[in-house]
């Protein structure tokens, strides 16, 4: 028997957290002398309201849709993987080296080669945190958080005395070359005759970001690596009985977990800035952690949250630009998002479950009175 | 460029130049700060295609953003200072920072008891050093036998706004017996100043003004007047040049600062010597050595 | 390495410490209460921000001192009510605070200043200025006793000192008093305490609250000793560092101390000598600046001594399922 | 009639949907030992819990020594002068013997002069009750009757007059029992009111002066023990008559299954739990292994279900089996022929929150006939295969899509049996089959174990139920401090000897 029913913990609570958080922020806009209604609409329009701002919009989403699936996954093997940043940054050095050193004929090919790489590389970034874990016990929230510095510093090195183009100023590679070059939703679109923005980054990743969540979908809930990974999640000592090896669940999840985070960077680095800066992930690794919690670790749940989060991300740059509010302003709302739907979803839960339960209890009282 | 537009140096120094503009023309500007590279893009192509025009932006840092940006806006100007973006609607400022910094090195080294004096730049790259050694320069030619002790904050943008690491190489330089230092280094150059003074010794400013700071205790300050290439190209409005433009001592572009802050630091012998060097250097009787024509520096390495 | 560069060097640690060591034993009673705190770096800046800003709107460095400690506190509330009242994920809860830090300190700068998420310089009486203490006039003729005494060891500012006091006092509140015993109980198994007729939620939330006044400690340091006003993110990962810390020093009070002197003078070090040279061999600057994290991760993997967490850590404590 | 200790009135206690104590009312009498018995789950904890503040009543009274008192916490419990020793202990496994039973009754602000007088204080109270333990050894270093000790003593130090003891027996062997039964005896001579929870109806009729039956949250009954009688009381417990015998014919051995030759298994701490085992079972009979809890029954179905390593030979129709790397887990053993019933059906056999048709190929879910093709499993056959398992071991309700936890304890047995018995293997491990299990369910478990039996098929049955290990068993083997004592056949053999055994005692007939 459970407490509540399944809508109510699937839509419900996140809806109602969701609104809370978006009190809030009201409160803090209002706090510093703006109109939170005006900033919304802005926000709405500049992130929904034309082709360039959708392209905007899908561009983070597409960014969100790895890191929320990365961190989904590893959610279903209970492992917080908190280092998704460092694997995507990982994942751009990978990109970066099979664009730059090997003459791809077209961009199509190109992809599946990057694509590749960055979940290559993005998977051994996650691997030693991972097998510490495993192995050692060593808890995988510290160890990737401290991996995405040392993938900070790692790649700061790398930038500044090897990749560097001679001359230049700033740490970044050279611009891939031209075959690199991924199509854009207005490429894309427009092959259909449907006019699309040409200035917003919005490319092909996207739809590699639908096909993940597909997969990640598959892969969970209908094949067997699934299952395991599920039991494992749910109970360990269940699975250890069941012949299931923790080692290699944990492995496994941690693998595709960096793996997914790391193809994020098809998107920033080959599909938009054509080249690795320092900092290209631009946090999108952390605001995985709030898109899997909103979307409670099922793909459909992070395509949409990652979409929300993308809106907030273009409406929150579209405020930057034309207000007085500060571009940190999404920060606040990503952080009241997480804490919110993620550390205070019990105050949401707790009331909710006792309501359900006084309803039921009503409701077998009349039923056994008639 | 990153390091806050409030760096009391080079960012503070563009604003101020739109800010003068629109006081004194009633125009209006938008301006958009931004937090990191991958943001520049973006905040380029907003400006676009909301119509303003000219966009001008403060720092190298915007060149590859813009070289992409530039050619689907054939009708909006833009201007970049600290670097040469070649494109047909692009007009590039480039400063020739190693003269005003061969300024202030004469004066560094005419201030200096110990004959010690420091440089600290910001983030490691060749415009840095370009400063660094102009300076080295200016303080070998006023004395031969001063030690120069050079530093780099860092290898990152972050280089341009860490204050406490531009505070404890203050230090490290004083340990050393550095009594004059100077800071190319943006945010960063606030906890050089900083801890200048709290120490006791003098420091330099550099791009703005910055002897007002601390007062007493800013030699000087090598001046960049970013300000005037904004209020420039604001005036200019859609009837921009574009091209190549350089700015020197020749055309007030660079230069030092005096006023009655630091009245009191700079004698009039001192005064005599750097402008006697300022009108060779503007009439090509003297030359500096731009680090950045060949990568390398007579007096200082790296 | 001559004496004074050598001085210098440790001088520079002692000061770079400091933040470290503060935010390390607030972690260390959070953690030994079993509230696990990712959210020491969120606090530490919440602390520099709305102390730079007090003690610049009101000149004085001590109020400055106080609104960092009260901004650092309601964070900590923030994190007990998810964690303790509410039995929420406290690793979440850490990770959202940070940002709600990173994100708060930037608007609420800008709308007070106006300087793009900076307070203005602080000047004076709203800074804490370096002690000097007794004696230095005597001492300092000494051969090496007198440099050491007068260069290392004297000079620092008020926050210095009293964080080396923390050390000794933590322990002894943790390991003497009553308070101490009841503290370390409940995070290794808070049921004992609850029967024990304490109230478990009561005791962590004045660990978290013992954690939520050091960290704004360390954070008014940063911005009114170490530096004069805030910048953006001025805590620079220094709370994960601390966390580092905590781990190396397997959570205890003097350890805490060896660990956060010893990733001091890695900072230290870094920043003073660019890439280091090692007989042909160039140590890149990064390789130190990342030194802290990796040796943390090798302590974690359990190859230099096991670090094993108070066992009730990052559990809610839950009696009714 | 003097006023009595204790009185509950009305008590109610719901935990979400679970209402685990029902309007229950109850009084003891002051220096008389008041039992509490009950099946599984039939809310005694609870009861008990709410009368030392732990967990606070949705309704009802507590009345002290006449006087109408609150007990919000436990705090307000030990000052009425209530101890508790707890099922599951509440001691802090780092901290010293004497830090535990200082914990909370600290005399000041300073640790030290506490210390001091608790350490005098213990060594005062060892001397009177018998209760001897180290003060400065580690809790992580002592056994549990030691543990149990340490509980006493914190509870007596807080000079309670009143203790309760849930269910204090069920670590210990038949002579630490005994011993504290003792200390009970004396303690009660000194006018200390004690509670004693059990399911044990043998130490009822040793030991109180009165008992209370519970049953699914209510109190059933109240009388006084020297007016009632184990069968009564069973009767009381369950709600209908007991049969406690199995029908079965005679065992009819065949090859062996089952060898295990000097078995040994060493935990993650370096304690040797199992110390060179050996022994065999064959096909067509159930080896029974009888013991306390914790003396190495767990770990020797853990080492043979495969997720413990051990040391030694397992042969399993006369082929060694790995015992350690990869090939030593419980997929390969199900590949083996060994099925496997496992003690905690919560924590190992089930995934509480896996729905009943996922869970029904738990453990068999690489098996070809759940897999659509090389990537996908076939949900379909999934759900049919649990439909009818379901429909055969009567799971009710017999709907495959509930998840594991929404079913009742006995139920979510039968979906483990079912699961495991339908793969007709050749060799069964079963451990401890009906915990917390109705009674009907137990007879239709036990009959569906002597039906396999009676296939052919070899069954070792752990469990600490000796009357269960006595009606179902071929043959019996007894486990005391991960050794063998020795094995004796059900119709040769007594409870008594077997107790004796169970405590490490090789009585006359060894
Ligand atoms: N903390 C809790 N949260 C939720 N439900 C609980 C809790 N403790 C007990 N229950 C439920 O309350 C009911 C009564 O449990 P209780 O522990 O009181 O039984 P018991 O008679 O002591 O059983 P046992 O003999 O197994 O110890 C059970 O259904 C149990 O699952
Ligand atoms: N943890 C739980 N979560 C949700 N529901 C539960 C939980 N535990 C028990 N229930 C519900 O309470 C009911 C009673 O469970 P319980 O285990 O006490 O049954 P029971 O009466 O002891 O039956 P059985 O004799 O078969 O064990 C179950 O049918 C189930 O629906
Ligand atoms: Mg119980
Ligand atoms: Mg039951």
């Amino acid at each position: 028997m459970q407490k509540m029913p399944a809508w109510a913990d699937v839509v419900l609570i996140p809806l109602i957290s969701l609104l809370l958080a978006a009190i809030l922020s009201g409160l803090v806009i209002l706090a510093i002398g703006e109109n939170p209604w005006e900033a919304l609409k802005l926000m709405i329009s500049g992130s929904v309201g034309s082709s360039y701002a959708w392209g905007y919009t899908l561009y983070y989403a597409t960014n969100f849709i790895f890191t929320g699936l990365a961190v989904a996954i590893a959610f279903h093997s209970r492992m917080f993987n908190i280092g998704g940043e460092g694997q995507a940054m990982l994942g751009g050095l990978g990109v970066a080296y099979v664009c730059l050193f090997i003459p791809w004929p077209h961009w199509s090919l190109a992809l599946i080669g990057a694509t590749a790489a960055s979940a290559l590389f993005g998977a051994a970034w996650a691997a030693l945190p991972a097998y510490l874990q495993a192995r050692r016990g060593s808890h995988i929230v510290i160890t990737t958080i401290m991996f995405n510095f040392i993938a900070a510093a790692f790649l700061n090195y790398l930038l500044v005395n090897v990749l560097k183009p001679m001359g230049a100023m700033d740490p970044a590679t050279a611009k891939f070359p031209a075959p690199t070059h991924l199509p854009s939703l207005h490429d894309i679109l427009g092959a259909f005759g449907i006019p699309f923005s040409k200035a917003a980054p919005a490319n092909v990743a996207l739809l590699v970001a639908i096909l993940a969540c597909v997969g990640v979908w598959l892969l969970v809930w209908r094949t067997r690596l699934g299952y395991e990974i599920r039991a494992f999640g749910h109970s360990e000592s269940a699975a250890k009985y069941a012949g299931i090896s923790p080692t290699r669940i944990i492995m496994l999840s941690m693998l595709i977990s960096g793996g997914l985070a790391g193809m994020m960077a098809i998107n920033n680095v080959m599909g938009e800035a054509e080249r690795l800066v320092l900092n290209s992930t631009e946090g999108a690794g952390f605001i995985g952690i709030a898109v899997a919690l909103m979307g409670r670790s099922h793909p459909l749940g992070v395509f949409l949250a990652a979409i929300l989060f993308g809106i907030l991300y273009q409406g929150g740059a579209e405020l930057a630009l034309w207000t007085n509010i500060p571009r940190e302003m999404i920060v606040v709302i990503q952080a009241l998002v997480i804490l919110f739907t993620g550390a205070l979803d019990n105050m949401v839960r707790m009331p909710l479950e006792k309501l359900f339960l006084a309803l039921r209890r009503g409701q077998t009282a009349t039923t056994a009175g008639e | 460029d990153l390091g806050g537009k409030f760096d009391k140096s080079f960012n503070e120094s563009a604003f101020a130049g739109a800010t003068r503009w629109a006081t004194e023309t009633g125009g209006t500007f938008a301006e958009v700060e931004l937090q990191s590279d991958a943001q520049r893009e973006q905040a380029l192509r907003r400006f676009a295609e909301a119509g303003n025009n000219p966009i001008v932006m403060a720092g190298f840092g915007f060149a590859t953003a813009l070289d992409e940006v530039a050619a689907d806006y054939p009708d909006t100007k833009f201007v970049i200072i600290d670097m040469v973006v070649d494109q047909p609607n692009v007009r590039s400022v480039v400063f020739s920072e190693h003269e005003g910094s061969y300024l202030v090195g004469m004066l560094a080294a005419m201030a200096s008891k110990t004959g010690t004096v420091g440089f600290i730049g910001g983030m490691d790259i060749p415009l840095i050093r370009k400063f660094a050694c102009g300076y080295a320069q200016g303080v070998l030619a006023a004395n031969p036998d001063a030690t120069i002790i050079a530093n780099m904050t860092g290898t990152t943008p972050a280089a341009w706004n860490d204050p406490v690491k531009g505070s404890e190489l203050t230090l490290a330089q004083i340990s050393q017996g550095a009594d004059v230092v100077y800071a190319a280094a943006g945010g960063t150059g606030v906890g050089v100043l900083q801890t200048a003074a709290d120490s006791g010794i003098l420091s330099i400013g550099v791009d703005s003004n910055q002897n007002y700071l601390h007062p007493g205790q800013v030699l000087t300050s090598m001046t960049k007047r970013v300000d005037n290439a904004v209020y420039e190209a604001f005036t200019a409005g859609v009837d921009l040049e574009t091209g190549f433009n350089v700015m020197g001592l020749a055309n007030g572009g660079v230069g030092y600062a005096l006023d009655e802050n630091n009245a009191a630091l700079v004698t009039a012998d001192m005064q005599a010597a750097v402008d006697a060097a300022s009108a060779q250097i503007a009439s090509g009787e003297l030359v500096v050595h731009d680090y950045m024509s060949d990568e390398t520096c007579p007096g200082l390495t790296f | 390495m001559d004496l004074m560069t050598f001085l210098q060097l440790g001088d520079s640690t002692f000061r770079l410490s400091t933040p470290l060591l503060l935010a390390c034993l607030a972690g260390l009673f959070s953690e030994r209460a079993g509230i696990f705190d990712i959210g020491l770096e969120g606090k530490m800046l919440a602390a520099a921000f709305f102390s730079g800003a007090i003690a610049f709107v009101s000149g004085s460095v001590w109020l400055g001192l106080l609104a960092g400690i009260g901004a650092s506190l309601a964070l900590s509330l923030v994190h007990g009510l998810a964690s303790i009242t509410f039995r929420g994920n406290q690793l979440i809860s850490g990770v959202a605070i940070n940002f709600l830090a990173a994100g708060l300190t930037v608007v609420v700068a800008q709308d007070w200043f106006g300087q793009g998420g900076r307070t203005p310089q602080l000047a004076g009486a709203a800074r804490f200025q370096n002690i000097t203490l007794p004696f230095t006039e005597q001492i300092g003729h000494v051969p090496f006793l007198g440099p050491v005494y007068v260069e290392l060891i004297s000079g620092h500012t008020f926050i210095v000192y009293l964080a080396a006091l923390c050390v000794p006092a933590a322990w002894w509140l943790l390991f003497r008093t009553r308070f101490g015993l009841r503290l370390r109980a409940v995070g290794e198994n808070p049921a004992a305490v609850d029967t024990a007729g304490i109230s478990v939620v009561r005791l962590r939330f004045v660990a978290v609250g013992i954690c939520g006044v050091l960290c704004g400690i360390a954070g008014a340091y940063l911005a009114t000793a170490l530096q004069a006003g805030f910048i953006k993110d001025m805590t620079a990962g220094r709370g994960f560092i601390a966390l580092a810390a905590l781990i190396f020093a397997k959570w205890r009070p003097w350890y805490a101390l060896y660990a956060c002197l010893l990733f001091g003078l890695l900072q230290a070090v870094a920043l003073r000598f660019q890439n280091i040279n090692l007989g042909g061999f160039v140590l890149p600057v990064q390789f130190m600046d990342a030194l802290p994290y990796i040796l943390t991760v090798v302590i974690l993997a359990g190859f230099v001594g096991k670090a094993i967490p108070p066992r009730a850590g990052g559990e809610p404590y839950v009696k009714e399922r | 009639m003097s006023t009595p200790a204790i009185e509950l009135k009305g008590i109610s206690k719901a935990f979400g949907p679970v209402q685990a104590n029902k309007d229950i009312s109850i009084r003891v009498m002051p220096g008389t030992i008041h039992g509490i018995i009950g099946e599984n789950g039939a809310g005694k904890s609870t009861l008990m819990s709410i009368l030392y503040g732990f967990y606070k009543a949705d309704a009802g009274e507590i009345w002290i020594n006449g006087k109408k008192t609150e007990i919000p916490d436990s705090q307000h419990a030990i000052r009425a002068g209530i101890g508790m020793v707890f099922q599951h202990f509440k001691l802090v496994e780092n901290f010293t013997v004497l830090e535990n039973v200082v914990l909370g009754a600290e005399d000041g602000a300073l640790l030290r002069p506490t210390l001091a007088r608790a350490r005098a204080q213990l060594k005062k109270l060892a001397e009177e009750y018998e209760l001897n333990v180290d003060p400065d050894a580690l809790i992580e270093d002592i056994g549990v009757g030691m543990q149990q000790r340490v509980e006493i003593l914190k509870s007596l130090y807080r000079q309670a007059d009143i203790l309760i003891l849930d269910e204090p027996t069920g670590v210990l062997t038949p002579a630490e029992a005994d011993h504290l039964f003792r200390i009970l005896e004396s303690l009660k001579r000194e006018g200390k009111t004690i509670i004693l929870i059990t399911h044990k109806l043998r130490e009822i009729m040793e030991i109180t002066d009165t008992v209370s039956v519970m049953r699914r949250g209510e109190m059933t009954a109240t009388v006084r023990t020297a007016d009632t009688s184990p069968p009564e009381l069973a009767e009381l417990m369950v709600g209908r008559k007991v049969l406690l015998r199995v029908e079965k014919a005679p065992a009819r051995p065949g090859d062996k299954v089952l060898e295990v030759r000097n078995l040994s298994v060493t935990d993650d701490k370096g304690v040797k739990r199992i110390k060179d085992i050996s022994f065999e079972v064959r096909a067509g009979e159930i080896l029974g292994i009888a013991g306390v809890a914790g003396n190495g029954q767990s770990e020797l179905l853990e080492a043979l279900g495969g997720y413990q390593s051990a040391t030694g030979t397992i042969l399993v129709n006369g082929q060694p089996i790995d015992l350690t790397g990869s090939k030593s887990d419980g997929r390969t053993r199900r590949d083996r022929g060994i099925a496997h019933v496992p003690e905690d059906r919560q924590r190992e056999g089930l995934i509480m929150d896996f729905q009943a048709w996922e869970n029904v190929a738990f453990g068999y879910h690489h098996r070809p006939e759940y897999q659509k093709n090389r990537f996908l499993m076939d949900h379909a056959a999934m759900k049919a295969d649990c439909e009818r398992k379901m429909e055969r071991f009567d799971v009710r309700p017999p709907n495959p899509m509930l998840l594991a936890k929404s079913f009742s304890g006995g139920n979510q047995q039968k979906l483990v049996v079912a699961r495991e018995i339908e793969r007709n293997p050749d060799l069964l491990l079963v451990g401890q089959p009906t915990r917390g299990v109705d009674i009907g369910a137990i007879e239709f478990i036990h009959q569906q174990l002597v039906a396999l039996r009676d296939q052919g098929k070899a069954i070792l049955l752990v469990s600490v139920e000796l009357d269960e290990i006595l009606s179902l068993s071929d043959r019996i083997a007894v486990m005391f401090d991960g050794q063998i004592m020795g094995e004796r056949m059900p119709a040769e053999t007594t409870a008594k000897e077997l107790g004796l055994l169970m405590a490490g005692i090789r009585g006359e007939a060894a």
